[in-house]
C-alpha cells in the first residue's frame, strides 16, 4: 500500500500506469515554462505544474495527465493548459482507449488570470470533443490541494470520477467562500466541515464521483482500469444521460435543497450514523454506502 | 528572483541515461533538472531562485555538490522557491541518483 | 462579623471584609458559593481593590477566559492599578485590562500569541513588567513574594458545594488555589458545569470562595498537536541522527520533548528507526510530556512505559482513560495533569530535554525572542538546564557528567542532557546561527536587565543540526566550543565562517559527528520512516479513541 | 446595457425574452425576413451569481431546445459576478450544475446548434467558464467587464504590487480586466460596437463549432504561446516561438 496523496505528479505516473510505459510530451528537458511569471517575480517550473503524454494502463493506449498540487496549487496557466488540451487533442488523433486525468488543482492561475480562464474553458472543451470520439475520460482526485475551481466543473465533465476520501472536489475553495461571506457562511478552518462538504466521501454519497477508493495508489489504480472498461461503450454524451443527470440535480435541490450541513443529507439518505462516517475506512464505507447513495451511477455522464 | 550561473571543471564522471526532474517548485522546495551535455569536461549549473541575495550560499552549496560527485559534461537547472541548503543538497543527490542509480 | 483586628491576622480581617462587601453585593443572587455569570461584575467590584495582585488563570491549554473578560468589564474608577499574575499570557483580553486602566503591574511566563501588542504596550508605558519567569519560578513566587489576593481560576465541574473537578487540564490550578487561600486569598472559578456529583474532587471546596457557571465552556488550546502531514524529510534525518546519536549513546530513559515538528519526528520514528536498531525497552521508557498524539505510535508500540503530563492535550481525553498503566489517572478514570509537578520531574528526574529553538549563538545561548515581541519561554528553562541539585544517578547523567569532567580534576557527579535541535536554516532562509542573538536588541529595547536567552550555553550538552551533532560536554576550550557549534551551522555565514582543519579535528574526537559517521543513512530519511505519516493514521493508531480538533482533520 | 434594450437592439424582428429571478430566457427574431431565423436565448441578468438553481434552470432551457427545436441556434447572454459563494451551493456540488450547463451547452453544439455567448455586461471567472466560453464563439458589448479578479485582490493573492500589476496590463493582455483584452487572447470572437441585429445575424452565419481560441489568440498577438505548444504536443514536435 503506497500513498497517493503523499507522492508529487511526476511520482504518480509510475504507480498508475503501466511500469516504464509512459511517454511525456513536451518533457521538463523542453524548458517549456510559463511566459507569464518571471515578470511577476515568481518561479517557473520546467513542466508549467502539469505532466502530460502517453503511455500503457492495463496493456491499453491510454493518454493522460497529472498535474502537480505543489506548484502554484496545481492551477492553470497558458502552458499549462495548452499541454492538457494538445494532449487531449492528440488523444482522438490518435485514437486512444481512453483518458486518465489525475487531476489537482485550484482552478485558473491567477498569477496568468485572463490566459488561464480561457485555458480552462479550453480544457473542458477538449474533454468533451475526447468524450464525442468516443473515448472515456477518467478523472482521479486525491492530492492534497483538491480539485476546484474551473478544473472543479472539468473534472465532472469526465465520464467518471474517482476519488479518494482525502481528495477534494468543489468550485470555490472555503477560504474564498470565507472572505467573500463571513466566517458564519464557511468555517475554513473547520477542516472537518470542509472535508465533509467537499470531500470524497459527500461527493460519493451524493453521486458526485462514481468510485471511492482508499488513499492508495493500486487501489486508484484498480479503479481506473475497471472504469476504462465499464464506460467503453458510451463515452459519449447522450439526451437521455443528460436528461437523466438534469432529473438527478434537480432531484437532488428537492431532497436537500434546505440541508445546513451535509450531515443533514447523509442523515437524509438513510445513513445509520451519520457522525460516524467521517472515520469510517473505505471498505467499511463503501459497504455502508452501498445502500444510501443517492443514485448510483446516474451521476455518470 | 535571480538566476546563478556556476561551471565546475576537473569532474570525472559523465552522466548515464536520460534528463530526469527531481524535486517541485513549491514553498521551501526547488526542482532540479538534470541532464548529460557535451560541456567540455564541465558541469554547469543555473539556478533560478527566488530568495536573492544569497549566491555565496549557493556557490558554497554547489561546490560541496561537485566535490561529492565530480561530475562532468552535465547540465543541471534549478527552479528554486527558498528552499534551505539542506533542501537543495538532498535534491540535488537524489536527481544524480535518479539517473546514476545509486550513492557516489 | 466583628471580629477584632490585631497587627497578625490584618489580611484575614481583609479577607473577611471583602467576603462581606460581596454578600451585600449579590444578595439573594448569591445561593452557597454560586454567583450568577451576569452578577460577575458586581462580585469582583466587590471583593477587589486597587492595587491587589490577582492571579488569572492561563495555562498553555484552558484559559479561565470567562472571568478574564469580566475583569475588562470592571469601572477603571473603582478597581484599577491591579497587579496581574498569568503564567501564559495568551488572550487580547489578558491586555485590554491594562490598556483600559484596570491593571498596570504585570509578572509572567509565557505570552505566545499577544506578544507583538505586549510589547508595544510595554514601550507605550502602559504596563510594567515585573519580570519574565519560568513556570516554576512564578510558581514559587506566587509562595514568596507575589502570592495573589484573588485567584480567578478555571474548572470543568463544580459541585453544589463548590468542590471543583479540573480533570485531564487541571495544569496551574492546584498550585495557583494552594498560594492563594492559604495567605488568605479569594479563589473564585469559573466553571463549564455544576453537577450534583463530581468525578473526583480536584480541588476541595473548602479552598474555593465562589462559582459561577461560565456561559460557553473555556477556552482550550491544543498547542502540541502537530499533523505528521507537515514534517519534512530533513526532519526525518535529524530524528534519526538523535536516536542514533544521543538516544541510544547515552541510553535515554527519561526524558522531556519540547514543542513542534522536529521532537514530533522522533516520536513518530520511535516504533520504526529505533526499534529496527532495537532500542524498544532501552531508551525513551519514562516521559514528562503533556499527551502528544504525536506520541501514540510509540506507546502503541510499547516504548512508553509512563507519562507524566504538565497538562492535557484536546482530543486526547478517551486515549487517556484507555491507557491508565501509562497516563496519570484518577479513580474516576480521566488524567489529571499538574504543571508544577510535571516541571519539577522534567527539570529533576529526567535525563534529558531535547527542543527546538529560533537562534543559536557561538557560545551556545540559545532563545526564540524576536524583535518586536515579548514572548517569554514558559517551562522550557527549567527543562533545558542542569538541575544541579540532583543526586540520584542513572546511565545518562552519569555518563554525560563523565564527558564533561574527563581530565578535569573535579569530583564526579552527572549532567543532565539538554540537547538544542535546529535546522540551520529557518524558513525565508533566515540562519538559525548567529554572531548575536536578537535577544540583546531586544533587551536594550524593551530596557531589560538580562537578555532574554531561552538556555543559557553552559547548559547545553549538544547541538543537532542537519550537518551532524557537536558534543559540547567533550569541548575543552572556548575555542573549541565556538568551532563545534560552527562544525554544524551548514552554509550560515557563522558555518561558511569556520576553521576547517579545526573542526576536521573535532570531528576525528568525535567532538563533532556528521550523518555518516553516526552510521545514518540519509538515503532512507524519508517520510516512510514516520510511523503514522498524517492525522488519520493517529487515530487509525489509537483504535478510534483519539479525536483531533476539527481543525486538524482531513475527512 | 439592461436586458430589454439588449433585446430589442439584437431582435427587431420580435422577441418574448422574459426574466425569472435573474434568469432570461425565451426565443428572438434574428435578421430580417424572409431570411430570418428564431433563436432560442437564455441567460442572466443584473449580474447574477451563478448558483446551482440558475445553472440548472439554463441548462433546462438549453435541454428543451435541442428536444423540441432540432438546430435552432442558441444565444447565452452573459452577465454575472461569476459564481455564487455559498456554503450550499458547495455542499450540493456546485462544480456539478456549472459542469452539467457545460455539457448540455456542449452536446448542443453537437447536434447541430449554433451556439453564441454574448457579454452585454459583466462576466466573471466561473459564471463564464459554462456560459460565453463554452459557446461556439463568444461575443462582447465593448464596454462588458470580463475578468477573473480584480487587480486589487490580484495583488494580494500573488503577492505582486497592485501598481506594478497596472503597470504590467498597460503591455500585457493577461493581467487586465476587460473586453479587449479578451479579444487579443483568443476568447472573443469579435466585439459588437454597434448595430447589434447585424453582428448576430453575421455571427450566426459565420460561427464555426472548432474550438479555435488560440489560434486567435496567436494571432491577434494576445496569447503568444497556447496554440505553439498545444500543437507540439499534439504532434511531437517542438515549441516555436509565435
Amino acid at each position: 500500500m503506497s500513498s497517493y496523496l503523499e507522492l508529487s505528479a511526476r511520482q504518480r505516473i509510475p504507480h498508475i500506469f503501466d511500469a516504464g510505459s509512459f511517454e511525456e510530451f513536451l518533457p521538463p528537458g523542453a524548458r517549456i515554462v510559463s511566459p507569464h511569471l518571471a515578470q511577476l517575480d515568481a518561479p517557473v517550473s520546467f513542466d508549467d505544474g502539469v505532466v502530460v503524454g502517453r503511455g500503457l494502463l492495463d496493456d491499453q493506449v491510454v493518454f493522460g495527465a497529472a498535474q502537480e498540487g505543489g506548484f502554484m496549487g496545481g492551477a492553470v496557466g497558458e502552458v499549462h493548459g495548452a499541454k492538457l488540451v494538445g494532449m487531449l487533442r492528440r488523444a482522438v488523433d490518435e485514437g486512444a482507449y481512453a483518458v486518465l486525468l489525475l487531476l489537482e488543482s485550484g482552478g485558473v492561475r491567477l498569477h496568468e488570470a485572463n490566459a488561464g480562464l480561457i485555458a480552462v474553458s479550453e480544457v473542458m472543451r477538449a474533454i468533451l470533443d475526447v468524450r464525442a470520439a468516443g473515448i472515456p475520460v477518467i478523472v482521479a482526485v486525491g492530492g492534497a490541494n483538491g480539485c476546484f475551481g474551473g478544473m472543479g466543473i472539468a473534472a465532472r465533465c469526465a465520464n467518471t470520477v474517482i476519488m479518494s476520501e482525502e481528495g477534494r472536489l468543489a468550485m470555490s475553495g472555503p477560504e474564498v467562500i470565507e472572505t467573500a461571506n463571513g466566517v458564519e457562511e464557511f468555517d475554513s478552518k473547520d477542516r472537518a466541515l470542509v472535508w465533509r462538504t467537499t470531500g470524497g466521501k459527500h461527493r460519493y454519497l451524493l453521486g458526485d464521483c462514481q468510485v471511492l477508493v482508499a488513499d492508495d495508489t493500486d487501489a486508484l489504480r484498480a479503479a481506473a482500469i475497471a472504469a476504462m472498461a465499464n464506460v467503453r461503450d458510451g463515452a459519449a454524451l447522450t439526451l437521455e444521460g443528460l436528461q437523466a443527470e438534469q432529473a438527478m440535480l434537480e432531484q437532488r435541490i428537492r431532497d436537500f435543497g434546505d440541508a445546513a450541513d451535509p450531515l443533514d443529507v447523509w442523515r437524509r439518505l438513510g445513513v445509520p450514523e451519520p457522525a460516524a462516517v467521517p472515520m469510517l475506512e473505505a471498505d467499511a464505507f463503501l459497504a455502508m454506502a452501498a445502500q444510501y447513495r443517492a443514485g448510483p451511477g446516474i451521476g455518470e455522464n | 528572483m535571480e538566476t546563478l550561473h556556476f561551471r565546475f571543471d576537473a569532474g570525472s564522471r559523465p552522466l548515464p541515461g536520460a534528463p530526469q526532474l527531481v524535486g517541485v517548485v513549491s514553498s521551501g522546495n526547488l526542482e532540479v533538472l538534470i541532464e548529460p551535455a557535451a560541456l567540455n569536461g564541465g558541469c554547469e549549473i543555473e539556478v533560478r531562485t527566488a530568495a536573492n541575495g544569497f549566491g555565496a550560499t549557493w556557490e558554497a552549496v554547489m561546490r560541496d555538490f561537485h566535490a561529492r560527485w565530480q561530475l562532468m559534461d552535465t547540465r543541471i537547472c534549478i527552479n528554486d522557491m527558498g528552499a534551505t541548503p539542506a533542501v537543495v543538497s538532498l535534491r540535488l543527490d537524489q536527481a544524480v541518483e535518479s539517473v546514476t542509480g545509486g550513492p557516489p | 462579623m466583628a471580629e477584632s483586628e490585631n497587627r497578625w491576622n490584618r489580611q484575614q480581617a481583609n479577607r473577611n471584609a471583602r467576603l462581606a462587601r460581596a454578600a451585600g453585593a449579590l444578595g439573594a443572587a448569591l445561593q452557597g458559593k454560586r454567583v450568577p455569570a451576569d452578577r460577575i461584575a458586581d462580585l469582583l467590584h466587590a471583593v477587589l481593590e486597587p492595587g491587589d495582585r490577582v492571579c488569572l488563570e492561563g495555562n498553555n491549554q484552558k484559559q479561565a477566559d470567562f472571568l478574564g473578560k469580566a475583569l475588562t468589564q470592571l469601572d477603571p474608577a473603582r478597581i484599577h492599578d491591579l497587579h496581574m499574575l498569568l503564567s501564559v499570557l495568551s488572550l487580547p483580553e489578558h491586555l485590554d485590562v491594562f490598556e483600559k486602566g484596570i491593571a498596570a503591574r504585570l509578572d509572567f511566563s509565557f505570552s505566545g500569541p499577544q506578544a507583538g501588542r505586549l510589547a508595544k504596550l510595554a514601550a507605550a508605558g502602559q504596563l510594567n513588567i515585573g519580570a519574565i519567569h519560568t513556570y516554576l519560578e512564578l510558581f514559587g513566587r506566587y509562595f514568596v513574594d507575589l502570592t495573589p489576593r484573588v485567584a480567578l481560576v478555571a474548572a470543568e465541574m463544580a459541585d453544589r458545594e463548590g468542590n471543583l473537578y479540573t480533570g485531564p487540564n487541571t495544569e496551574d490550578t492546584p498550585a495557583i488555589v494552594e498560594a492563594t487561600v492559604f495567605k488568605s486569598g479569594i479563589v473564585i472559578a469559573q466553571v463549564n458545569q455544576i453537577v450534583d456529583e463530581l468525578p473526583r474532587v480536584d480541588i476541595p471546596a473548602g479552598w474555593v470562595e465562589f462559582v459561577v457557571q461560565s456561559p460557553t465552556p473555556y477556552y482550550i488550546e491544543p498547542l502540541f498537536t502537530r499533523d505528521p502531514a507537515q514534517i519534512s524529510e530533513i526532519q526525518v534525518l535529524m530524528a534519526m541522527m538523535a536516536i542514533k546519536g544521543i538516544y541510544a549513546e547515552y541510553q535515554v530513559e527519561r526524558l522531556n520533548h519540547g514543542i513542534g515538528f522536529d521532537t514530533a519526528a522522533i516520536e513518530l520514528i520511535l516504533p520504526t528507526y529505533a526499534a529496527s536498531l532495537g532500542l524498544k525497552g532501552k531508551i525513551a521508557r519514562h516521559w514528562a510530556l503533556n499527551p502528544h498524539p504525536a506520541l501514540i505510535p510509540a506507546i502503541e508500540a510499547g516504548f512508553v512505559e509512563s507519562v507524566h503530563s504538565f497538562g492535557s492535550e484536546l482530543g486526547m481525553e478517551n486515549y487517556i482513560r484507555a491507557r491508565p498503566d501509562v497516563f496519570f489517572t484518577g479513580p474516576d478514570g480521566s488524567m489529571r495533569s499538574n504543571r508544577a509537578f510535571s516541571q519539577a520531574a522534567g527539570h529533576y528526574a529526567c535525563d534529558m530535554f531535547i527542543g527546538s529553538t529560533l537562534q543559536i549563538d557561538l557560545q551556545g545561548n540559545s532563545s526564540t525572542a524576536t524583535l518586536g515581541r515579548i514572548s517569554g519561554f514558559g517551562g522550557a528553562p527549567n527543562m533545558g538546564s542542569d538541575a544541579r541539585g540532583r543526586r540520584h544517578t542513572s546511565p545518562a547523567w552519569l555518563k554525560a557528567g563523565r564527558q564533561a569532567r574527563e581530565g578535569r580534576n573535579l569530583v564526579p557527579r552527572g549532567q543532565k542532557l539538554v540537547v538544542q535541535m535546529v535546522e540551520t536554516f529557518r524558513e525565508h532562509m533566515a540562519p538559525a546561527f548567529v554572531e548575536r542573538l536578537d535577544a540583546w536588541q531586544l533587551a536594550e529595547q524593551a530596557n531589560m536587565a538580562i537578555p532574554p536567552v531561552m538556555i543559557y550555553g553552559e547548559d547545553v550538552t549538544h547541538i543537532l543540526t542537519e550537518e551532524g551533532i557537536a558534543n559540547l560536554l567533550l569541548c575543552r576550550t572556548e575555542e573549541e566550543r565556538e568551532q563545534a557549534i560552527r562544525g554544524v551551522a551548514g552554509y550560515t555565514p557563522v558555518g561558511m565562517a569556520r576553521d576547517k582543519r579545526m573542526v576536521e579535528n573535532l570531528r576525528d574526537r568525535g567532538i563533532v559527528q556528521r550523518p555518516e559517521d553516526l552510521g545514518v543513512d540519509k538515503r532512507l530519511a524519508t517520510r516512510d520512516l514516520l510511523a503514522e505519516k498524517n492525522m488519520k493514521g493517529l487515530v487509525r493508531a489509537s483504535g478510534g479513541l483519539y479525536e483531533p480538533p476539527k481543525r486538524f482533520r482531513n475527512w | 446595457m439592461d436586458w430589454q434594450t439588449l433585446a430589442n437592439g439584437l431582435f427587431p424582428g420580435g422577441h418574448d425574452i422574459v426574466e425569472n429571478g435573474n434568469f432570461l430566457s425565451g426565443r428572438g427574431r434574428a435578421g430580417a425576413d424572409p431570411d430570418a431565423q428564431t433563436v432560442a436565448v437564455i441567460g442572466t441578468t443584473e449580474h447574477a451569481p451563478i448558483g446551482i438553481e440558475i445553472a440548472l434552470a439554463q441548462a433546462q432551457a438549453v435541454l428543451r431546445t435541442v428536444r423540441e427545436h432540432p438546430g435552432r441556434p442558441i444565444l447565452i447572454l452573459v452577465d454575472t459576478q461569476g459564481q455564487r459563494l455559498r456554503h450550499r451551493d458547495e455542499m450540493l456540488g456546485i462544480n456539478s450544475y456549472m459542469a452539467h450547463l457545460g455539457k448540455c451547452i456542449d452536446f448542443a453544439r453537437r447536434q447541430g446548434h449554433k451556439v453564441l455567448g454574448l457579454v452585454y455586461d459583466q462576466a466573471l471567472s466561473g459564471g463564464f467558464i459554462t456560459s460565453g466560453l463554452i459557446a461556439d464563439a463568444c461575443f462582447a458589448l465593448p464596454q462588458a467587464t470580463i475578468r477573473v479578479m480584480g487587480l486589487p485582490a490580484m495583488a494580494r493573492i500573488t503577492k505582486v504590487p497592485e501598481e506594478r500589476l497596472t503597470e504590467l496590463a498597460r503591455e500585457n493582455p493577461v493581467f487586465a480586466p476587460g473586453a479587449a483584452n479578451y479579444l487579443r487572447m483568443g476568447g472573443l470572437q469579435a466585439l459588437w460596437e454597434s448595430e447589434l441585429a447585424a453582428a448576430l445575424v453575421e455571427a450566426l452565419a459565420n460561427v464555426e463549432a472548432i474550438d479555435r481560441r488560440m489560434l486567435l489568440g496567436q494571432e491577434r498577438g494576445g496569447r503568444h504561446m497556447a496554440q505553439a505548444v498545444a500543437q507540439a504536443v499534439r504532434t511531437g514536435g517542438d515549441v516555436r516561438p509565435a
